[in-house]
């Protein structure tokens, strides 16, 4: 049907009474998403959303009021690290991060805990993720603006941000929806890549193409593209690089992009994935025609 | 935030960790007076190193050796009056010449893969690790620190016999990957290298060997400065250009290279894009240039002036897919910021996604030249900065 | 081990939490002195307290209200001239008296259940947490913090709010709450006590209140004093009765009963047993000794020596199981303790495993009464002491 | 056959070359246990046990030279919990520590590293483990003596050293044999407790009764007869309870063993074993007796 966000997602928002957090909880409940609790430390007892959603003060709580399954965090850096431990602990087992900015090394922790608990974290510093559905409404979860979404059944991944709206507005005016749009985010320490998506995308009935969108910077592209060429031999898969034109050692915004030495190159990656079979776009305006020569075809 | 290795240096000793002693000066003078305390105490000869951010300032002669104070003042201001890969040296670093043995490499430094602390190791120290790496990547030792408990003794002993190090030796070089991983994890460093880690003579030891750090090269996580007052302190602001830091100051992700295209975009993978496609038709960017998610009008001006700052920009690309970010917001950014602008250069913009069609009806009353796709804006950006848009 | 409150007390200062100033004295002058200081300081009222090592010293009269020097001087005479549960008073504390609002009970300590720390916070402060655990269990929040990074904050937070705390009082919890967890892991302590944690007037902050620590029992771990001389160093040594003293510096466990027959065994396991079957034959064990694996005959005889030091003790009861420890290194141990005794009691030695036989040549020769079982050892020892058995 | 230590054992040994792990050592190897190496940080390199083991620096080198998967440790308290981290990332899935003495913070780090790897502690501070085999050589991992074991059907569990040995000596003698006999360790905190020696002996079809030996302090014996109240009705159980006699508050050489209020008491963990269906022996010379009382009958 899709992967990591579905009609089953019961989503609670980490900072919903926050600016960023109400804002994008009122979207995705507009597009379809179940947003069923909140929680702000020291908020507990209110309302949010149109007082249709109670906040508590701790994960804890919210989980074991509402049931909720997955997250979504739009907590200040400082404390978003915490955030995410405070949710793996819970026992959210679907955790998104939407914040940007948080240290490294707080990541690096983090990560440890989620692992430790058998939880799967998106991002930080992503978009989230999109599931455009054709029978009921559609999920979404994250910041990812509805309106470039067409149900279907390509799967995108990326590791930015209105880069990806980019790419997928250009499939969706070609008349090519997708199974589920996924932002995993540009910093250095991720808690899902590349390879982690397209394994989620193999195994998901629903996604018949991928489309994977990098950038410059560390080698996850390069292990992505081992895996697949291995593994995903029956879906058509193409793929786009940013940053063929940046210098060398500038850090080209997104803390992760950045080439170092003969590592994180644009070219290196657009090598591993056309010898894993993806044929590799020049703008993300290519990817629609792309997919059509990889063999798909739109369901009709 | 690179720091200077002056700064890196006081990282490790305050850390406990074998740093020679040193000072530094921004005068030869200066340099001459440290020279001198070091001689009196019993140095043979001194070694001068310029402290600038960048690497291979040995090759350009930013590091030399004295062997009077006399000496010292004449290489120093040698030195100061260089500039390694565009930038002036404006501070060197003056230490005890070590009688060097082995050159170990030795670096904490965040790695992706393994989403942790990597500590790699070499007895082939001195050179840099990427050229260990291609010639000879068996020689590299690596371990992945624990995530909450920092490098354990088994681990830094894992490293140590790694390198074919033993005894004494052994030991101090526990002591030393302990405590970068320590100082990393405490100084929130994305690296803290030590290259070369240098075995030198210590009669006083049995095994007759000792460590030092000759050399450190530590670079801090940005996101993480807010929380380090003192490290955020050490930013070397002469060296920065006042572009970069009213960038810096502003929020926006700014860099300046050597086209005519300015580009402003929300996104760093989207701003990286249109710097290919500008490339890819014909023309050279001028800046990478990201205002971020949810950018204001007044960040919109900002960006403006910082384009126009770069006195190459002959036109500029404005990229914006409307997603947290207003597409009416920028539009009326970019008519503000118009109307404050001294010098007039040719745009083209494009305003897709949320409020688009507000920012398209703003821009067309504003008689903006706009574009419906990227690839569009990019062929339209390189026509209008015309023969000016080959590389200066 | 287990050190005094004033201790326990620095040991939460240095860490940085709120704690009264206070002073301890060993004399009423001192007292009055330390009085003196704190009324001058604006303390309406001062509390002296008693430093002993054992619980309940409120109600055994060890701790008072003074609103003068004078009377602070008369109150700590009355208490140092105090014996609480045996132990004489030897040292006062004096702080100033605080007007407390509401009383919480917070503590860290290692759980055997989560393996780790556990942080246990409750709303009613002040009584025993066992009192608490027993009249309402559901009022005792608990939280496992992790086991390399500490309480984390959301660990923190759920405690706090698990007590009803909110606001500036929530903030200042979770930084004692984290404190706590620091202090154990950084001391190696067992448990770290704060009750009560009160809450006391403070106008200057928002909600008027504030907490600050007024109690704090710690107990370090004896496996880990090594590496914190500075805290060993607190050891009590005056509160320590000699015998206990030397038992512990042999490496020998020694707890000192009330009963007749002295016994000396080899694992702990074993000697509670031991203890259990001589009371089970009517007799009275003098003591729990275990004199630890592979002990050698000199520490057979500082054993011995301990037991009779014991002058209740009227028979001997000796079981050795041995694995590491030679059953005839014992016997030898046995037959040297003896001739260099001055008090003889009855003895019955029990020797199987590892050199028994060895052993009972040896021991026979030495015409000592020995046991096959430890049943049999157990009811020969009671026959032994005679009626002198029964508890004295 | 028996529980966590058999045929298939590997064992290495860390501090294989100082006093107790040579002496221990020797020992395993005459009872039949495959000692194939040793590891003492600084002589890797050189062999021991009258030179037919070789000795590695570190135990990911001795685990991929030789394949062992268990280890015995011998290392001083200082560095002990260091080695059981060690032997538990180099992938040694059995890891017994009889060293005593180790500080207790240590051990929840270690213990934490450990679970992390999905490897299982026994101890510290416990004398190991035997396997008697009447089919062939026995096995036995740390120090307790070869000469008090039978081979037989009936688990063995303690948390203590000498008792066990007491206790096992009575069965021998009365002509029951073990299938594996387990010391657990007396310290707060170890690696494998009374309900996780009570679900492995459930799971071996070669033990047909139970021995728990248990002492005063915690609720280890409370939590086991918990779970072997629902889960252990298949197999006759007998325990013993050391520590009836003992005083509250005072720590009874063991770390572990101390009455605190109104936990850890003897009276209670006799009543919650009785309630679960153990028969519970005054003395470990009853241990026989009751067993056969509780339908046990050894093989002939």
């Amino acid at each position: 049907m899709s992967i990591l966000v579905n009609a089953d997602t019961r989503l609670l928002v980490q900072g919903l009474t926050g600016r960023e957090g109400g804002f994008h909880a009122a979207q995705m409940a507009a597009y379809g998403t179940q947003i069923i609790a909140g929680v702000t430390p020291g908020r507990g007892g209110e309302r949010a959303l149109n007082d249709t959603t109670p906040v508590f003060n701790t994960v804890a709580e919210a989980v074991s009021a509402t049931g909720a399954n997955a997250s979504c965090i739009f907590v200040p850096a400082a404390g978003a690290a915490d955030a995410i431990a405070e949710a793996a602990a819970a026992g959210v087992k679907t955790i998104f991060c939407i914040t940007e900015g948080i240290p490294v090394h707080d990541m690096v922790g983090a990560l440890a805990i989620v692992q430790r608990h058998g939880a799967r974290l998106i991002g930080p510093n992503c978009p989230g993720a999109t599931s455009p559905s054709a029978a009921n409404s559609g999920v979404k979860v994250g910041i990812i603006p509805a309106s470039i979404h067409l149900p279907g059944d390509v799967g995108v991944v990326s590791r930015s941000g209105t880069l990806t709206y980019e790419a997928v507005q250009s499939m969706t005016d070609a008349g090519i929806g997708q199974s589920t749009c996924l932002g995993i985010g540009g910093d250095p320490i991720i808690g899902t890549t590349f390879r982690d998506a397209l394994e989620l995308f193999a195994a998901d009935a629903a996604t018949r193409a991928i489309v994977l969108i990098g950038e410059i910077g560390g080698s996850a592209e390069e292990e992505a593209a081992a895996w697949a060429g291995d593994n995903l031999k029956h879906l058509p898969r193409v793929a786009f690089i940013a940053g063929r034109a940046a210098p060398e050692g500038r850090r080209m915004g997104h803390a992760g992009a950045i080439v170092s030495g003969a590592s994180g190159r644009a070219s290196d990656k657009i090598s591993a994935l056309e010898a894993a079979g993806f044929k590799v776009a020049l703008s993300p305006t290519e990817l629609p025609r792309l997919l059509r020569e990889a063999g798909y075809a739109p369901r009709s | 935030m690179k720091i200077h290795e002056a700064e890196a240096r006081q990282l490790l000793a305050d850390a406990g960790l074998a740093v020679p002693d040193a000072s530094t000066a921004t005068t030869p003078a200066g340099a001459r007076a440290a020279a001198e305390r070091l001689f009196s105490g019993g140095a043979a000869q001194v070694v001068i190193k310029a402290q600038v951010l960048v690497g291979g300032r040995g090759k350009a002669g930013g590091v030399k050796l004295a062997a009077t104070p006399q000496e010292a003042e004449q290489v120093a201001a040698g030195i100061l009056a260089l500039e390694i890969k565009g930038l002036p040296v404006r501070r060197v670093l003056i230490a005890p010449a070590a009688t060097i043995l082995r050159e170990i490499y030795l670096a904490a430094l965040i790695d992706r893969s393994s989403r942790g602390v990597l500590l790699m190791a070499s007895a082939a120290g001195g050179m840099e690790i990427e050229e260990v790496a291609a010639k000879s990547p068996e020689a590299i030792v690596r371990v992945v620190a624990h995530p909450h408990a920092g490098l354990l003794p088994y681990q830094a002993r894992q490293l140590g016999f790694g390198i074919g190090l033993s005894g004494e030796l052994l030991k101090q070089f526990c002591v030393i990957a302990a405590g970068l991983v320590r100082i990393a994890r405490s100084s929130d460093a994305d690296l803290v290298e030590v290259n070369p880690l240098a075995v030198v003579p210590a009669p006083e030891l049995p095994g007759g060997e000792r460590l030092v750090c000759l050399d450190a090269k530590v670079t801090l996580d940005d996101s993480a400065l807010d929380r380090h007052p003192e490290l955020a302190a050490w930013r070397d602001a002469d060296s920065e250009d006042p572009i970069d830091r009213e960038a810096r100051e502003q929020g926006i992700a700014y860099i300046r290279l050597d086209g005519s295209i300015g580009c402003m975009v929300n996104g760093a993978g989207l701003a990286m894009t249109t710097l290919d496609l500008v490339t890819q038709a014909g023309g050279s960017p001028a800046n990478f240039l990201d205002i971020g998610g949810g950018a204001r009008s007044e960040k919109v001006a900002a960006a403006m002036r910082i384009i126009l700052a770069d006195p190459g920009v002959k036109a500029i690309l404005v990229n914006i897919f409307g997603g947290i970010t207003r597409g009416d917001e920028v539009a009326k950014g970019l008519i503000a910021a118009r109307d404050q602008q001294d010098r007039v250069v040719p745009m083209v913009v494009r305003i897709v996604g949320t409020n688009a069609k507000e920012a398209a009806e703003l821009l067309t009353a504003g008689g903006f030249e706009t574009a419906a796709s990227l690839d569009e804006a990019a062929e339209k950006a390189v026509a209008l900065a015309g023969a000016g848009g080959a590389a200066r």
